[in-house]
């Protein structure tokens, strides 16, 4: 009887410096794309925070609320779109990606289920279902589902001769999934360009990571599956910025990559939970130290790539955008009732 | 008699339940401190510790499958499935085994599980928060499939389930939880599974329904009443097995039928219980059987407007109460 | 004309698709080097090659979930699902997720799959190599569902399925892989999805079924075309959209219908037909709807015996059809 | 980001001796057990070879054999026996293990569909049911799906304040399913007494182990749900008797185990398969140069346990014992028809 062998060639940390964000700004940063990513990062964050208050007037029905993730959404999307050639499958909670390429107003016929929401015209859940002109596939609420849609999309890529990477984003409870490790062990054979990310916040609902596995970390589970796992701190863009873009690098060269972007979440589970019962007021208060939309503008400041009254001016427009969102997707119209039965089938 | 709401007779007859037999226990994401995203064990992870009310990871097939093992060895586990939306995972645990089991040990074994599922829609839920599955398991030989309309019949019908030593799925239609409130004795009582019961006599047409739809029924029947024309509503309360007797001996006094329910039309329920009238008391028949039941899209969509269009209501069954009527 | 097997049109159908169009690709547990369970893709490693004959892993909700993903893509997959049985473990992307893509994404997204499915019994198969899964994706909004029964129409349909941009579930009953023989034109052709086909005309009692059964009311209808019975046998073909009209059609010209089919009866797909006639041609009919179908048992069990007791046949056919006929 | 923290408190191996066979006789197995042991690999190997005639004289439906897999069944099964409480959820391959109770003419009514066979009376597969007297649940084909019964099994055990310990078996190819995670997720979060066995042939009927998964041990993915995995060569008894012994009482002590016991799929996956495409014949062929039901017999010779007439003592009396099963059987009634309906559920 021998200890299990370590699996396959170990595979060694995809190449590129680990910096910090004080470290200076990674190859192929302008600062321009900083100051977009915090543009989002704040647009974002106001958004989130109306649609509680709108979902307390009753005018949205759901939200779950992205605060705390901004950065781990921002910064792998950033590293996607510089890479230019990346295809995502997002989770349900990442506001900060799914509405980036569009206008507060659709995100907000998509909050209200409006005519007009890109996603699904009001027929899911907010941003949910596909926007394939900014290539992206939500299908569902089932956690863990996309993960093989991710996968198989990257098998076809690479059956057609395309250089498309994949990354799908899924949280820590929907690692338990079983359809996560067909997922995973499907790219593993045959060695996909898929970058699955884990946006771990602890918390699954109300069940904190210690019930949902005996592990410290997601990303060590992708040596079950022969190939490189890394975790990332999810509180910093830069970070996951350059640990998105060495593992886009190394799928489409050599295989998947786990990334796990330890995160935090900052808000109840969703509009519908009360997270009192579960989880002292205090714990989160301490976490919001760490609040991206805080320290990233801020350190943004510091390193004299904005302004503070530029930051000042960024909050102002995006709240001046969400007022005019708001006022313009509450007077638009639900989709008319006689397309109920429009597009069951393709035809 | 003291007045609850769906959630809270659901809460009681599993409380009761768990007090009565130590075999009894619950398990399923976010039951424990939590106390299930409707709150259906809020308070048992302090009234019944850790061992027996269990908080598991987001992993479906596990939540029933685990329970089953459970069963095996003689506890009597209750698994919540957070939505109706997510029990597909668990299929295979469900469809493919569950139902196999004491038949296909000839009688070892034996399945005193309980699938506690939120169902359904009108809140809002789009696509994957109101699915409604009980054909899935109504067509699944070795089930037992229980959908209670009122607080008396979920209490009833959950202690008859838990009791009961074969795989139960019991579904809760979600917008009745707080919606739907009645009479509920104190202490211990069941409602008998495989009983329908008629809501409300009547005369001129049958009309057969369940869960949520059932309240409309009966609005419907009130409105009707006023016109002259006397429904007699039933309320199947289980579905599987069928009460195929009260369906029956209704249909053969009204001659006139119709099937409401909120699930796709094609295949649901009410395709099952048109078929049995219609050979089974077809001699006394008055007018064609007709459904009134959710369009074959899936489930119903966010958007208000949508959502409406796709639900039965008050008003449509009227109509088609009143059409029936005047066949 | 040259007679070919079941199982030779189907593999007939995916070669030539596959030489067609490049964007078709099979993939499943062991579809490759040996060719499929059932041989149904014999010799397709080595025409077609490794990247378009991919052997899985022993993971059905991968086998479609990835095939979805692919279809994303613009890709048409052909998963194959090596025995009805193992299907649940892929339910959540069959039941949950495939029918629902179009709708939901507001018709983004095309979903040119089609998944192969071997099903039914009769061939010593017992609980977990026999099942009927028919009715659980009849049910699901926005699948097609196709159960041919003869080499001809599982070749049209087959063909007509890949180039359909829906996910069907195709459904190819084993015991007529080899047992049933019949002409097929070489070449191209399509059957239409969604047609039923009047495979024998009779004026005195209609009988529809699909599948294996089909054959058996054929061979019943022969029988009592000797006694001066007409029986139509109208076989379904396609379950899912029902054709409606050819069944309505052919009960109102004869008044009296028997269904038959393998699968459960309890919310089985007779039970829709029968909801369908006694609405749409109540006028029509001189007699109960009967249905002879599989009882209420989870499938037929190893046994010689009880899998020919659970099973319909010619002999049981042909005596529902003559008490149908002397109603 | 950081290369994937090792899971948790690394486990070391459970405490033993790895000895091999020709080391001598592990504590606590007396010669007695391995004669036993012998009888039973010699019989289960008739029996085996006994059906497949049967079946191509079309008396029995179907065999999915256990040739190869003899050594790692009856060395875990003596495990479990010598530990008194050990409940199994063994794989559908395992006639080893589920026939060692069972009189040979037992088993051949459930090959045959007979009336007494004591898996379920003829409704199932060969010995697929229950035999709890034997404290054996076997419920489904469904690979993959049985370890989520053992978890539950095992935690009610627990709650109830039994010691046993829960073996369940499956193979390489059943690990792939997305139930394999759920279960060893749960069993390690629950740190429940399970011994997951894995026999790994290698091959899920015709794929390789390499289209199944991209490491090459099995045992590896313990690490996943923070517990620990060994690697068992499986062709030989003792060894398997150890791994199983020591992993029960780590179970009992300390939670989940997996072995992965490596061993050889001699026959074709069932009877209604043909190998020969895949799989060349050398590659089986010299493969039986380790065949157990040879060199264990051999071994105990050599140690001087057993005799060789002794040995030819024990396949003669195995042939008569299965020619006599098989006359019985052959001549006993089909399961009545009248019974179709009985115990679709519990009273
Ligand atoms: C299969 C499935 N089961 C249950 C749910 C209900 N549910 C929605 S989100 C959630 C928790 C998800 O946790 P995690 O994956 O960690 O994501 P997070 O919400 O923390 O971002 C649950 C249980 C679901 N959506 N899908
Ligand atoms: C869920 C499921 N899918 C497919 C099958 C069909 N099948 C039966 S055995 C088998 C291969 C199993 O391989 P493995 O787990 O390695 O066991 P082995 O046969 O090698 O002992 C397959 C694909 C099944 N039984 N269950
Ligand atoms: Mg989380
Ligand atoms: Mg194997």
């Amino acid at each position: 009887m021998a200890q299990a062998r370590p699996t396959h060639p170990q595979h060694s940390a995809p190449a590129g410096e680990h910096r910090r964000q004080s470290d200076g700004l990674p190859k192929g940063i302008t600062p321009q794309d900083l100051v977009q990513a915090c543009t989002r990062m704040v647009g974002t964050r106001e958004m989130d925070q109306r649609i509680w208050a709108l979902n307390r007037q009753g005018k949205v029905p759901i939200i779950a609320s992205c605060q705390g993730h901004e950065a781990a959404q921002l910064g792998s999307l950033l590293a996607a779109e510089k890479d230019g050639d990346c295809f995502l499958f997002p989770y349900y909670r990442d506001l900060a990606i799914k509405s980036a390429g569009l206008t507060p107003t659709q995100v907000m016929y998509s909050f209200m289920g409006k005519e007009g929401d890109p996603y699904s015209n009001g027929r899911q859940f907010p941003l949910q279902g596909a926007d394939l002109p900014r290539r992206i596939i939500q299908t569902s609420n089932v956690v863990g589902s996309s993960l093989t849609h991710a996968v198989g999309y990257a098998l076809a890529c690479r059956m057609l001769g395309d250089k498309t990477v994949v990354l799908v984003y899924f949280g820590d409870g929907a690692s338990s999934q079983g359809e996560a490790h067909e997922a995973m062990n499907f790219a593993g054979v045959h060695r996909l360009p898929v970058v699955f990310i884990c946006e771990n916040n602890r918390y699954a609902i109300s069940v904190p990571q210690s019930r949902q596995m005996a592990v410290a970390d997601v990303a060590s589970r992708a040596a079950a599956y022969g190939f490189p796992g890394f975790v990332v701190d999810g509180m910093e863009l830069l970070p996951c910025y350059e640990a998105t873009r060495e593992a886009i690098i190394h799928a489409r060269k050599s295989g998947p990559v786990l990334l796990e972007m330890k995160v935090e979440r900052f808000m109840p589970h969703t509009t519908d939970d009360d997270d009192r019962g579960y989880r002292p007021k205090e714990e989160v208060d301490a976490l919001r130290q760490r609040d991206p939309v805080v320290t990233f503008p801020a350190w943004l400041v510091q390193q004299g790539i904005m302004s503070q009254p530029q930051v000042d001016e960024v909050l102002a427009q995006a709240q001046r955008e969400v007022d005019q969102a708001t006022e313009a997707a509450d007077a638009a119209p639900f989709p008319s009732a006689s397309g109920l039965l429009d597009h069951l089938y393709s035809p | 008699m003291a007045v609850k709401s769906v959630i809270e007779a659901v809460r009681e007859a599993m409380r009761e339940e768990m007090q009565r037999d130590s075999r009894v226990f619950v398990m399923g994401e976010d039951v424990g401190r939590r106390g299930g995203v409707f709150l259906a064990t809020q308070g048992f992870l302090d009234e019944f510790g850790e061992s027996r009310v269990i908080d598991t990871p987001l992993a479906e097939a596990a939540i029933i499958g685990v329970a089953l093992g459970a069963a095996f060895r003689g506890l009597r586990p209750i698994s919540e499935i957070q939505f109706s939306d997510f029990v597909w995972p668990a299929a295979n645990q469900l469809i493919g085994e569950a139902g196999r089991l004491c038949y296909g040990s000839h009688g070892a074994l034996k399945v005193p599980l309980v699938v506690r599922i939120p169902y359904g829609g009108g809140i809002r839920g789009g696509l994957f928060h109101s699915q409604n599955i009980e054909a899935y398991f109504f067509h699944t030989p070795g089930l037992k499939v229980i959908a209670p309309s009122t607080p008396y019949d979920a209490k009833g019908l959950l202690k008859a389930a838990i009791r009961d030593d074969n795989p139960v799925i019991f579904l809760e239609h979600k917008k009745t939880y707080r919606l739907v409130r009645g009479e509920v004795p104190e202490g211990d009582f069941t409602v008998p599974i495989g009983k329908a019961e008629v809501k409300r006599p009547g005369r001129h047409v049958s009309v057969i329904s369940y869960g949520l739809m059932l309240h409309y029924c009966l609005e419907a029947a009130q409105l009707l009443a006023g016109e002259g024309i006397e429904v007699e509503v039933v309320d199947l309360r289980t579905l599987k097995p069928l009460d195929r007797a009260t369906v029956l001996e209704s249909v053969q006094k009204t001659g006139r039928l119709l099937i409401v329910h909120e699930d796709n039309i094609t295949g649901g329920v009410g395709a099952e219980v048109a078929a049995v009238v219609a050979d089974e008391a077809f001699g006394y028949l008055d007018a064609p059987i007709t459904r009134l039941c959710g369009p074959d899209v899936p489930t119903m969509p966010y958007a208000a407007t949508l959502e409406e269009a796709y639900l039965p209501n008050t008003a449509k069954i009227a109509a088609a109460l009143r059409k029936l009527a005047a066949y």
